[in-house]
C-alpha cells in the first residue's frame, strides 16, 4: 500500500523504542536512550505535523483528520518533553532503557488510537497504549504499594476493556462491521443501546471519569511520580480522541449517549473536584483533579457538536501540559504537598512555572486552561447543557481551591529543609517548553483552533 | 467690578498660605491674615458703595458666572452676586471678621497654634464670604459645609482636651443632620428645575406648592442646623468650648446666621408654599422662647450668650416666618454687631475672672473700663432699649408681626422681649455689680479693646438706617409706630428692671460656694430664691424658675439625651452590625468552604482500597445503567 | 498606545526578573521609572483626548479568529480617568514601598504586573481580553497579600482569590451566553445588539455576580476586609483604589449599555443593595477597632454611591458614580497610606493606641484630616463632587426616593465614623505608642501630595473630571434609552 | 463442515463450557480451577469448530490450552507453598452474586428482543489460506500492532520478573 | 431447532456474567485472572458467532477474536508476572491483602 508513509512518525517512535531496548549497547548509560527518545518522539512530533491531514489508510481504519494531526503531534511532543526531563532527571530510580521503550511503545499505541476509526484497529491500539502504562505504574518492582496500585489498575482496566471488547462484540454482531464509517446503529434497539453503554463504560475507565476511576488515585498515590506524570497524560489525550470519535459514530443509534455522559460528566466534576480538596499527596490529588477534568472533557463531548468535540480534545491537550509539569515537579520535589513548602526560595524558578501551570488548571487567563475552558464551556452552553456550564465553572472555583493551596504551600510554607534537587539542563528545557506551551496554547489558539474547525 | 471676587479670595489665598505652614509663622500669619480681612473690608465698601442706592434683591449689581461642572443637561458653576442683600452681609462679614481678627490678636497670642488658627479663621471668612456672594444654591451649599468644618476646627481648637472635642464632633455632626434635609432638598429642587441658580429657581420659575413646600421644610431643616433652632440647637451651648473670639465671629454674629440667609434667599419658595413660612413661623417663635428661658438660667456667661444667640437667631426666624424679610436681615446685621461685641467682651472677663462661670464672678466695672462701657451697649441693645440697634430691629420684627396679624407670635415675641432683658440685666448685675471676686484684674490689650470699640459704636449708630436699610433692599420703609415703640421698651424696662430686683439691689455675696454644684440648677435656683420677696417668689420668680429649670433638664435631658443617645445607640448597633457581619455574613462564606472540605471528606471515603469494591461499583453501575435502558426501552 | 500603556509594566517585570540575586535593590528603580512613564504616558493620553470623541485610540486586530475573539483596546471618558488612576496609584504604590526589605524583586514585579492588568480591564473592549485582564489581576494581588501581607495573610490571600474568582466564573457565563446569542466579543458591538429582555435578565445577573464580588457590595463584601487589612499598604492602596474600581467599571461598561432592558428590571434590587451597602458599611465602619479596617468599612459604604448612581441609570447619576470611583480611589488610597505610614511608625493599628498624632507629627495628622474630610464628602473636595451627582442621579431617577434618603443619611454616618476616627487618631495629646515617633520623610509627603492636590483640584474644579466623563455618559444614556 | 450448526453439538458443548465454567467457580481448589478453565477453553475450541472457524480453534487450543493454562498452572504452583494452600475457604459473595445476575438478566432481556441479521453463506467456505489472506491484507495493520502489544507485555513481564533482586 | 446466532450470543452472556461473577467474589488474585480468562472466552464465543452469521466470507469476527485472544494472553501473561512480582514482595496473592492504598 502506498500511504505507509503517514506512518513515519510511529516508525520514527517504534525506532526509538527499539533502540532503548537495546540501550546498553549505547555510549552514555541510561540517559542517552531517553535522550534518544525524547530526539525520536520530537522528529515524530515534527513528522505528523509536516505530514498534516491526509487521505485515510487501511481501508478507513486509520484517519488523518485535522483533529488526529493535532493530537497525534501534541501526544509525540508532550510525550518528546517527558523523555527530555526524564533523560535530565538527576535521580535515576524510575528511568532505565526499559521505561524509555515502554514509554515509547505507549506513545505508538496512543498515536494509533487518535486515527483509528475501526474497533479493532482501535481496541489494539488502546491495549498497546494500555500495557505499557502498566508496566509504568509498577516501575518500582520492590515497592509493594506501587505494585499493589498496579494491581488494582490492572484488574480493573482488564474487566472494563473486556466490557468493552464485549460491547465491540455486539456492535459487530449488529452491524457486521468494524470500521466506524459504515456503522450504523439506527433501528437497532436495546442490544445497540447496551453496547454503547459498554463501549463507553471501558473508555471512561481509561480516562478515568467518575464513576468509573477507582483505580486511577490508588494507582497514582503508589506508582513513582515519574511514571505518574506520563500516564496521567498522554493516554488521556489519545482516550479522549478515541472517544469523540466513537460519540461521533455510535450517538445516532444511542439516543440516551448524551444522557449518560452528562451523568458521567456531573459525577466526574463534583467528584474529582471534592475529592482532591482533603488530598495531601500531590499524586492523589492529581489523580483526582485529572478525574474534574475528565469530567469537563465529557461535558464537551456530550453536546456531539463538531465544535464541542474539538474543544475537548483542545481541551484535554490544554489540561495535560500543565498536569504533566505539576507532576513532574512533584517527581523532583517530593509527592507530598508540604514537601514543596519554601519552594520559592529554593527554586523560585520553579515555583513560577509552578504557579503558571496551577493557574492554568484553575483556568486563570491568558494560561491555555482558560481558552480550553472558554471554549469547551462555549460549546456546551450553546448545546444547552446551561445548569451543567454552571455547575462547571462552580466547580472550578472549587478546584482553584486545592490548587491555591499547593501554591501557598510553595510560596508562604515554612521553609524545610529539603536536599536540593539537582538541577539538569534537559529537565529545565522540558519544564521551560512546558511554560512556553501552557501560555502560548492559549495566547496563539488561533492557528490551533482554526485547525480544528471550532467556531461557533 | 472684578474686585468683587477678591473679597473671598484674599482671605481664601490666607487660608492657603498660612495652611502649609502655620507651624513656622506666628507674626506673618497675623499679619497675612488680617491683611487679607482688611482688605476685603475696603473692598466691600467698595462693593457697598456700587450698589446703591439699592434696590430689589433681583437686581443685581454685579453678576459674574464661571461653570466648573458640566453634567447631562445641566451646567453647574460658581458665581458672584452683588446685591444689596449680599453686599451688606459682606459688610457684616467682613466688619466682624476683621474686629474678631484684630481682638484675636490679643486673645490669642499666647498660643503656640496661633498660626492655624488665623489659617481656620480665614479659611472661615472666605467660605461666608462664598456664601453670601453665592448666586446658586449648590455653591451656597458647598460655603456652608465648608464653614461647617471651620466651626468644627475652632471648636475643637484645644483638642487636646476632652470636651472640645466631644463638642465639636457633635456641633458637625447635628449641624449635618440639617444639612441632609439640605442637601435632599437640593435633589428635589435640582430634580424640579434642573438648576439651582438663584435667578431660575428664584424668580423666574412658578414653584407648585407641594413641591415647594418639600423644598423650603428640606430647607428650612437644614438652616435650622445650622442656626440652632429648637430641636436641633444642642450644639451650640456646647460649641463654646472653642476660642471666644471664635465663638463671636463664627457662632453668634456670621455662621450660625447663615441658616436666616438662606431661608431669607429662599424667601420666595417659602412664599410660593404658606406652609413653610407658618412651620418658619413657629420654629422661630418656640426657639426664640425657649432659649430665652434657657439662657437666664445658665451661670456659664458663654452659655447665656449662646443661647441668646440662639433665641435671637428665633427671632430672625420668626421675622423671616411673617414674611418679613427685611426685618429678619436687619436684626441679622445688627445681632451681628452687638453679638459679637458681647463675645468679645465676654473674652475679656473670661480673661480677667479666669473663670466663666458668673457665680464667681462681680464687681469687674471698676477695674474693666472700657469693657464695661462696650459690654453694656452690647447688652442694651440685645435687650432691645432705645436708641440702640436691637431696639430697632426687633422693633420691626414687632411691627411685622402686628401687621401680618400673627398676634400668638406677637405675644411670644414679646414675651421672649421680656426673657431676654431679664437674662441680660441678670448677666450685667452678676458680672459687673457686687463684690469683686477674683484679685489681679486687668483691663485687656488696646488691639482686644479697638475692636470692641468699633463694634460698639456701630451697635449704637446701626439702627438709625432701619428705614434706609429698608430702601436699600427695595422695600418699603418706616420709622418705627410710637406705640409699638413704647410697648416694647415697656417689656424691656420690666425685664430688666426684674433682673435688677433679683441681682442688682443686693449687697452680699450669695452663697457661692453651696452653689459650686453647678449642675444642680434647681438647687442653685432654691438657693437664689431665699432672698427674693415672697410674695414675689410665689406667684411669678418660683413658676418661673421651675419652668426655666425644667426646661433646662428637658433641654438637656431629653433633646441633648436623644441627640448623645443616637450617637449611642448608633454605637450600639454598629457594634451588633460588625458582629453580625463578621458571624453571619462573614460565617456563611467560610462555612461552604468547610462543607466543601467535608463534602470532599465524605467523597473520599469512597476510596475504600478494596479492589473487588471498586469493580463491584463500576460494575453495579453499568447493571443499573443496563436495568434502566432495558426497563425504559430505546 | 494603549497597548504600550499596558504591556510597558510587563517590560518592567522581565527586567525585574533578570536582575541577579545581588542587585535586587534595582528592583524599586526599575519599577519606579516603569511606573513613571507609564503615568507620562496614561497623561499623554488624557491630554491628546478628544472629549467628544467617544472610543479612541482604538487598537483593534483579530486575536483568535476563529471564535471572533479580538485584541481590541480602547479609551473613552469613562476609562480615561480609571487608566490614569491605575498609572497614578501604581507610581504611588511603588514609591511608597522603597523601603521593602523581604523579596523586592518579586515585590516590585507583582506590582507592576497588577498594573498590567488594571490598565487592560479599563482598556479592553472585547469580552475575551477583558475576562483576561480582569483574572489577570487576580494572580499578583494573591501573591502581594499572601507574601508580604499580616499575621493572616494566607486566609485572606486564599478568601480574596477564591471570593473574586468565585464571583468572575459567572460573569464568564454571562460572557458565553452572550456570544452565543450575539455572536460576537465586542464590547462595543453589543450595545446594539437588541437583546430578548429575559436573555438580559438573566445574563446581567450573571455578571452582577461577577462585579458585584468585586465591587463589593453587601452581603458579598466579607472578602475586602479580610484582604485589606493582612494586605501591605501598596496592595490596599491598589485594591482599594483601582480593583474596587474593576467592578462598578464593569457595570457602567458592559451591564448598562449591552442590557438596558435588564438594568432597568435590576434597578430597584441594586437601589437596595447600595443603600444597604451605604449605611451598613458605615455602621461596621464605625465599630471598628483597627484603622484599617475602618477605612476598607468605608469602602463599602463608599462604593454603595457608585453603585446608588449605576441603579440610577441617568447621566448625573452615572456620571457621580464615575466620579466617586475616582474620588474614592484617590482619597482612600491616601487613607491607606497614611495608615500604613502610621503603622510602620507605631506598629500598631488600633485605634485606641495612637492618640494625639497632631501633635506629634503634624504633617501626617495633618494630610489625615485631610483624607478623612475628603472622605466624608466634604464640598470642595473630590468626595463631595460624585457622591452629590450620584444622590442628584438617583433621585432624578425613578428608583423609590427612601434609598437616596437613607444615602443621604449614609453622608452623615461617613461623617461621623471619619470624625470619629481623626477625633481619637489625630487629635488628642500624643499616646505612649505615638509619644516617639518621627513625622513624614520628603519622599512620603511627594508620594502623599499628588493626591492632595487631585482631591482639590477635582473637588473645586470638577470638570477638570467630568470633562472627559460627562460626554462618554451621554453617550451611554442614549444608548441605553435607545 | 456443514453450514449449519448441530443441535446435539451445540447443547453438548455448551454444557461444556457452561458446566465448566460453574465447576471452576465452585471448586474450592484452585489447581482443580485451573484444569477446569482448561475444559471450558477445549470446548470452547469446539464451539469454533461449529461455527467452522477452524483456524480460531486451533489457536484456542494452541494459545489458552496450551500455553496460557500452563502458565496459570505454573504460577498456582509458584504461590503455593504447601499443596493443602490450593484449597481456597468458600467464599460466596451476595454482592457479586446479585450484581452479576441482574447483568446476566438485562443482558438476556435485550439479546431476545434483538432481531439478528443471517447473512448467506456464500459459495464456497472461506479456509485458512483465505483468513490468512484477508489478515494480512485488510488486517495488516491490526496484526503488526498485536505484534507490538506482545513485544510489550513481554519487556513488562521480564522486567516485573527480575524483580528481587534490587530487594 | 436451529442454532442461531441468539443461542450463541445467550451462552456468553450466561459465560461473561458467571466470568464477572468470579471476579467479584474470588480472593485469589489468580483466580480472578481465570475469571477473567473466562469472560474473555466469552466475547470470543460471541465474536465468532456473529462472523458465522454476519460476516461469513470476510471472517472479520474471526479477525476480531484472534487479536482478541493475542491481547488477553499478552494481558494474562503480563498479570500473572505481577502477580508473581507481588508475591515475592509480601508472599500472599490475597486481593484483601491489597488494601494499603485508599482515600
Amino acid at each position: 500500500m502506498s500511504g505507509y508513509w503517514l506512518l513515519i512518525p510511529e516508525y520514527l517512535l517504534l525506532a526509538g523504542a527499539l533502540v532503548s531496548l537495546f540501550g546498553d549497547l549505547l555510549p552514555g548509560g541510561e540517559r542517552s536512550s531517553a535522550i534518544l527518545g525524547a530526539l525520536a518522539a520530537f522528529a515524530a512530533a515534527a513528522f505528523a505535523g509536516f505530514i498534516g491531514t491526509a487521505e485515510p489508510l487501511f481501508g478507513g481504519m486509520l484517519v488523518f483528520d485535522p483533529v488526529s494531526v493535532f493530537a497525534r503531534v501534541s501526544l509525540a511532543a508532550l510525550t518528546s518533553v517527558y523523555l527530555l526531563w526524564s533523560g535530565g532527571r538527576g535521580t535515576g530510580s524510575e528511568r532505565s532503557h526499559e521505561a524509555t521503550a515502554l514509554v515509547l511503545l505507549s506513545a505508538v499505541g496512543g498515536m494509533l488510537m487518535c486515527g483509528a476509526r475501526d474497533m479493532v484497529a482501535l481496541f489494539i491500539a488502546i491495549e498497546l497504549s494500555t500495557m505499557p502504562a502498566y508496566v509504568l505504574m509498577g516501575y518500582r518492582r520492590d515497592d509493594d504499594r506501587g505494585l499493589e496500585g498496579t494491581l488494582k489498575y490492572f484488574l480493573l482496566s482488564m474487566t472494563t476493556s473486556l466490557i468493552m471488547l464485549y460491547g465491540f462484540s455486539f456492535l459487530f454482531g449488529i452491524t457486521g462491521v468494524t470500521g466506524y464509517a459504515e456503522m450504523d446503529l439506527t433501528g437497532a434497539g436495546v442490544l445497540g443501546v447496551l453496547a454503547t453503554v459498554f463501549v463507553f463504560v471501558g473508555l471512561l475507565a481509561k480516562l478515568s471519569a467518575a464513576p468509573f476511576h477507582y483505580w486511577a488515585p490508588d494507582a497514582y498515590a503508589g506508582a513513582p511520580t515519574s511514571s505518574v506524570a506520563f500516564v496521567s497524560t498522554v493516554p488521556k489525550i489519545a482516550g479522549t480522541v478515541a472517544m469523540i470519535r466513537l460519540v461521533e459514530a455510535l450517538s445516532p443509534g444511542a439516543t440516551q449517549l448524551p444522557l449518560l455522559l452528562s451523568i458521567v460528566a456531573v459525577a466526574s466534576m463534583v467528584l474529582g473536584n471534592l475529592a482532591a480538596y482533603p488530598q495531601l499527596d500531590l499524586r492523589r490529588l492529581m489523580a483526582y483533579s485529572g478525574i474534574a477534568h475528565i469530567g469537563y472533557v465529557i461535558l464537551a463531548m456530550a453536546t456531539n457538536t463538531n465544535t464541542g468535540l474539538a474543544a475537548a480534545v483542545f481541551y484535554m491537550v490544554a489540561y495535560a501540559l500543565p498536569s504533566m509539569a505539576v507532576v513532574m515537579i512533584a517527581a523532583e520535589e517530593g509527592s507530598a504537598v508540604e514537601q514543596l513548602s519554601g519552594l520559592v526560595d529554593r527554586r523560585p524558578w520553579t515555583a513560577w512555572a509552578l504557579v503558571v501551570f496551577l493557574l492554568s488548571l484553575v483556568g486563570i487567563p491568558p494560561m491555555a486552561g482558560f481558552f480550553g475552558k472558554l471554549y469547551l464551556f462555549t460549546a456546551a452552553f450553546g448545546a444547552g447543557y446551561r445548569a451543567l456550564v454552571v455547575l462547571a465553572v462552580l466547580m472550578s472555583v472549587v478546584s482553584a481551591g486545592y490548587y491555591l493551596r499547593i501554591m501557598r504551600e510553595a510560596f508562604f510554607g515554612e521553609r524545610v529543609s529539603t536536599p536540593a534537587v539537582e538541577r539538569s539542563i534537559p529537565a529545565t528545557i522540558a519544564l521551560v517548553l512546558l511554560v512556553v506551551a501552557t501560555l502560548g496554547m492559549g495566547i496563539a489558539a488561533s492557528p490551533l483552533l482554526g485547525y480544528l474547525g471550532v467556531s461557533f | 467690578m472684578g474686585y468683587v471676587l477678591a473679597i473671598p479670595l484674599l482671605p481664601a489665598a490666607a487660608f492657603a498660605v498660612l495652611a502649609p505652614l502655620s507651624r513656622r509663622l506666628r507674626n506673618g500669619a497675623i499679619a497675612v491674615s488680617v491683611g487679607a480681612v482688611a482688605l476685603s473690608f475696603l473692598l466691600s465698601i467698595v462693593a457697598f458703595v456700587a450698589t446703591l442706592p439699592g434696590g430689589h434683591e433681583a437686581e443685581a449689581a454685579y453678576h459674574a458666572f464661571v461653570p466648573f461642572a458640566h453634567v447631562g443637561d445641566a451646567v453647574l458653576g460658581a458665581g458672584l452676586l452683588l446685591d444689596p442683600i449680599s453686599a451688606s452681609m459682606l459688610l457684616v462679614v467682613t466688619l466682624v471678621s476683621l474686629c474678631v481678627q484684630v481682638y484675636s490678636i490679643g486673645y490669642m497670642h499666647r498660643d503656640e497654634r496661633i498660626g492655624w488658627y488665623y489659617a481656620v479663621l480665614s479659611l472661615f471668612t472666605a467660605a461666608m464670604l462664598t456664601l453670601v456672594l453665592s448666586d446658586n444654591f449648590l455653591q451656597l451649599y458647598a460655603a456652608w459645609e465648608v464653614m461647617g468644618l471651620c466651626s468644627y476646627l475652632l471648636i475643637g481648637f484645644w483638642h487636646e482636651q476632652e470636651a472640645p472635642r466631644k463638642a465639636s464632633l457633635k456641633a458637625f455632626l447635628t449641624t449635618r443632620v440639617g444639612d441632609i434635609g439640605f442637601a435632599i432638598g437640593l435633589l428635589v429642587m435640582f430634580n424640579t428645575a434642573g438648576t439651582f441658580d438663584f435667578a431660575t429657581v428664584l424668580h423666574g420659575m412658578e414653584w407648585a406648592p407641594q413641591t415647594a413646600t418639600a423644598i423650603a421644610l428640606l430647607f428650612l431643616f437644614g438652616a435650622m442646623g445650622k442656626s440652632a433652632q429648637f430641636p436641633l440647637h444642642v450644639w451650640l451651648p456646647d460649641a463654646m468650648a472653642g476660642p471666644t473670639p471664635a465663638s463671636a465671629l463664627i457662632h453668634a454674629a456670621t455662621m450660625v446666621a447663615a441658616g436666616v440667609y438662606l431661608v431669607a434667599r429662599a424667601l420666595p419658595i417659602f412664599e410660593a408654599s404658606g406652609v413653610a413660612l407658618t412651620v418658619t413661623l413657629i420654629v422661630g417663635s418656640v426657639t426664640a422662647l425657649a432659649a430665652g428661658l434657657l439662657a437666664s438660667v445658665q451661670h456659664d456667661i458663654k452659655k447665656v450668650l449662646a443661647y441668646s444667640t440662639i433665641s435671637q437667631l428665633g427671632y430672625m426666624f420668626v421675622a423671616l416666618g411673617a414674611g418679613g424679610l427685611v426685618a429678619g436681615m436687619f436684626h441679622l446685621v445688627t445681632h451681628a454687631f452687638f453679638k459679637s461685641l458681647l463675645f468679645l467682651g465676654a473674652g475679656v472677663i473670661i480673661h480677667a475672672a479666669h473663670t466663666q462661670d458668673m457665680r464667681e464672678m462681680g464687681g469687674l466695672g471698676k477695674h474693666l473700663k472700657v469693657t464695661t462701657v462696650t459690654f453694656t451697649i452690647g447688652s442694651l441693645a440685645l435687650a432691645g432699649v432705645f436708641p440702640f440697634s436691637g431696639f430697632w430691629s426687633k422693633d420691626e420684627i414687632l411691627t411685622v408681626l402686628l401687621h401680618e396679624g400673627h398676634y400668638v407670635a406677637l405675644a411670644i415675641s414679646l414675651l421672649a422681649a421680656f426673657v431676654t432683658a431679664y437674662y441680660v440685666a441678670r448677666l450685667w448685675f452678676r458680672v459687673f455689680i457686687g463684690p469683686q471676686q477674683t484679685s489681679d484684674l486687668h483691663e485687656a490689650h488696646n488691639e482686644m479693646l479697638i475692636p470692641m470699640g468699633v463694634l460698639a459704636a456701630v451697635t449704637v449708630v446701626v439702627g438709625f438706617a432701619s428705614p434706609a436699610f429698608a430702601h436699600f433692599l427695595g422695600h418699603e420703609g418706616e420709622w418705627p409706630a410710637l406705640g409699638m415703640a413704647l410697648g416694647s421698651s415697656a417689656v424691656a424696662a420690666s425685664g430688666l428692671l426684674l433682673g435688677w430686683f433679683m441681682y442688682g439691689r443686693r449687697t452680699k455675696v450669695i452663697n457661692t460656694r453651696a452653689i459650686k454644684q453647678r449642675v444642680d440648677y434647681v438647687y442653685g435656683a432654691l438657693v437664689n430664691k431665699l432672698y427674693l420677696d415672697l410674695t414675689y417668689e410665689y406667684f411669678i420668680v418660683r413658676p418661673y424658675q421651675r419652668h426655666a429649670a425644667w426646661l433646662g433638664r428637658f433641654d438637656s435631658n431629653v433633646i441633648d439625651g436623644v441627640v448623645n443617645g443616637a450617637g449611642r445607640s448608633w454605637r450600639a448597633l454598629a457594634a451588633v452590625g460588625w458582629r453580625f457581619d463578621a458571624s453571619v455574613v462573614d460565617g456563611a462564606v467560610n462555612g461552604l468552604g468547610q462543607l466543601v472540605k467535608s463534602a470532599g471528606g465524605r467523597v473520599r471515603r469512597l476510596q475504600v482500597g478494596r479492589v473487588q469494591t471498586y469493580q463491584g461499583l463500576v460494575v453495579g453501575v453499568l447493571v443499573a445503567l443496563m436495568l434502566w435502558i432495558v426497563v425504559k426501552g430505546v | 498606545m494603549l497597548s504600550i500603556i499596558v504591556f510597558l509594566p510587563l517590560i518592567g517585570v522581565v527586567l525585574i526578573a533578570m536582575l541577579s540575586k545581588e542587585r535586587e535593590s534595582a528592583a524599586r528603580l526599575i519599577a519606579t521609572a516603569v511606573a513613571a512613564v507609564d503615568l507620562i504616558l496614561a497623561s499623554l493620553l488624557a491630554v491628546n483626548f478628544d472629549v467628544t470623541g467617544g472610543m479612541q485610540f482604538i487598537e483593534k486586530f483579530d486575536w483568535v479568529s476563529g471564535v471572533g475573539i479580538q485584541y481590541y483596546l480602547g479609551v473613552d471618558g469613562i476609562s480615561l480617568p480609571m487608566v490614569f488612576l491605575s498609572a497614578l496609584l501604581t507610581l504611588v504604590a511603588v514609591v511608597a514601598s522603597w523601603k521593602i526589605e523581604v523579596k523586592p524583586k518579586a515585590y516590585f514585579a507583582m506590582i507592576l504586573l497588577l498594573e498590567v492588568g488594571m490598565n487592560g480591564v479599563f482598556m479592553a473592549l472585547d469580552f475575551v481580553l477583558f475576562y483576561v485582564f480582569w483574572e489577570l489581576v487576580l494572580v499578583p494581588m494573591y501573591f502581594l497579600i499572601g507574601t508580604w501581607g499580616g499575621p493572616r495573610r494566607e486566609y485572606a490571600a486564599m478568601k480574596f482569590f477564591l471570593y473574586t474568582l468565585f464571583g468572575s466564573v459567572f460573569m464568564l457565563v454571562g460572557i458565553i451566553a452572550l456570544y452565543l446569542q450575539a455572536g460576537t466579543f465586542d464590547i462595543v458591538a453589543l450595545t446594539d445588539a437588541g437583546l430578548s429582555p429575559t436573555f438580559q435578565w438573566w445574563v446581567f445577573g450573571a455578571f452582577f455576580l461577577g462585579f458585584a464580588v468585586k465591587v463589593p457590595v453587601f452581603p458579598l463584601h466579607t472578602w475586602l476586609p479580610d484582604a485589606h487589612v493582612e494586605a501591605p499598604t501598596a496592595a490596599s492602596v491598589l485594591l482599594a483604589g483601582v480593583l474596587l474600581k474593576m467592578g462598578t467599571y464593569g457595570f457602567i461598561r458592559i451591564s448598562l449599555p449591552i442590557l438596558p432592558d435588564a438594568a432597568a428590571q435590576w434597578s430597584p434590587f441594586l437601589a437596595a443593595l447600595a443603600a444597604i451597602s451605604i449605611v451598613y458599611g458605615a455602621a461596621v465602619a464605625f465599630a471598628q477597632t483597627d484603622m484599617k479596617k475602618l477605612v476598607a468599612y468605608s469602602s463599602v459604604s463608599h462604593m454603595g454611591f457608585v453603585m446608588l448612581g449605576i441603579a440610577a441609570g441617568t447621566a448625573e447619576g452615572i456620571t457621580g458614580a464615575v466620579a466617586v470611583m475616582f474620588s474614592h480611589g484617590v482619597v482612600t488610597g491616601m487613607l491607606f497610606l497614611l495608615v500604613g505610614m502610621v503603622y510602620e511608625r507605631t506598629h500598631t493599628r488600633v485605634i485606641e493606641d495612637v492618640r494625639g498624632l497632631s501633635s506629634q507629627v503634624p504633617v501626617a495628622a495633618g494630610l489625615m484630616a485631610f483624607a478623612s474630610i475628603a472622605s466624608l464628602g466634604l464640598p470642595g473636595l473630590s468626595g463631595f463632587v460624585g457622591e452629590f451627582l450620584s444622590l442628584v442621579g438617583a433621585w432624578r431617577s425613578d428608583m423609590w426616593p427612601g434609598w437616596v434618603i437613607i444615602a443621604a443619611v449614609g453622608v452623615l454616618l461617613a461623617a461621623a465614623y471619619m470624625l470619629w476616627l481623626v477625633q481619637r487618631v489625630v487629635l488628642g495629646s500624643p499616646s505612649h505608642a505615638v509619644a516617639e515617633i518621627e513625622d513624614l520623610e520628603p519622599r512620603e509627603i511627594a508620594v502623599l501630595l499628588p493626591l492632595v492636590a487631585l482631591t482639590l483640584g477635582v473637588g473645586i474644579y470638577w470638570d477638570l473630571l467630568l470633562r472627559y466623563v460627562d460626554p462618554a455618559v451621554r453617550g451611554l444614556t442614549a444608548l441605553m434609552g435607545a | 463442515m456443514s453450514e449449519t450448526v448441530s443441535p446435539v453439538m451445540f447443547l453438548i458443548l455448551a454444557f461444556a463450557t457452561i458446566g465448566g465454567a460453574v465447576m471452576m467457580l465452585s471448586t474450592r481448589n484452585v489447581v482443580h480451577a485451573a484444569f477446569w478453565l482448561l475444559e471450558i477453553m477445549v470446548a470452547t475450541a469446539g464451539l469454533y469448530l461449529l461455527l467452522s472457524a477452524e483456524f480460531l480453534a486451533l489457536v484456542q487450543v494452541l494459545v489458552y490450552a496450551g500455553a496460557v493454562s500452563v502458565l496459570v498452572l505454573f504460577v498456582i504452583m509458584l504461590t503455593l507453598r504447601r499443596r493443602e494452600d490450593a484449597i481456597r475457604p468458600y467464599e460466596p459473595s451476595w454482592a457479586g452474586t446479585i450484581i452479576a445476575a441482574l447483568f446476566l438478566g438485562a443482558l438476556y432481556m435485550a439479546i431476545t428482543r434483538f432481531v439478528p441479521v443471517i447473512a448467506e453463506m456464500p459459495e464456497k467456505v472461506p479456509g485458512v489460506a483465505d483468513f490468512g489472506r484477508e489478515m494480512f491484507t485488510t488486517w495488516m495493520l491490526p496484526f503488526e500492532v498485536a505484534s507490538l502489544v506482545l513485544l510489550a507485555a513481554l519487556v513488562g513481564a521480564v522486567w516485573w520478573s527480575k524483580g528481587g533482586d534490587g530487594r | 431447532m436451529s442454532v442461531g446466532p441468539l443461542h450463541f450470543m445467550a451462552l456468553a452472556a450466561v459465560l461473561f456474567s458467571l466470568g464477572l461473577y468470579g471476579v467479584l467474589s474470588r480472593k485469589s488474585t489468580i483466580m480472578t485472572l481465570m475469571c477473567l480468562e473466562l469472560m474473555a472466552n466469552a466475547v470470543n464465543i460471541n465474536l465468532v458467532a456473529f462472523s458465522h452469521y454476519r460476516t461469513p466470507a470476510l471472517m472479520t469476527g474471526q479477525m476480531f477474536a484472534v487479536f482478541s485472544m493475542v491481547v488477553s494472553a499478552a494481558e494474562i501473561g503480563l498479570g500473572l508476572a505481577l502477580v508473581l512480582a507481588i508475591y515475592r514482595l509480601r508472599k500472599t496473592v490475597e486481593l484483601d491483602a491489597m488494601q494499603e492504598l485508599k482515600g
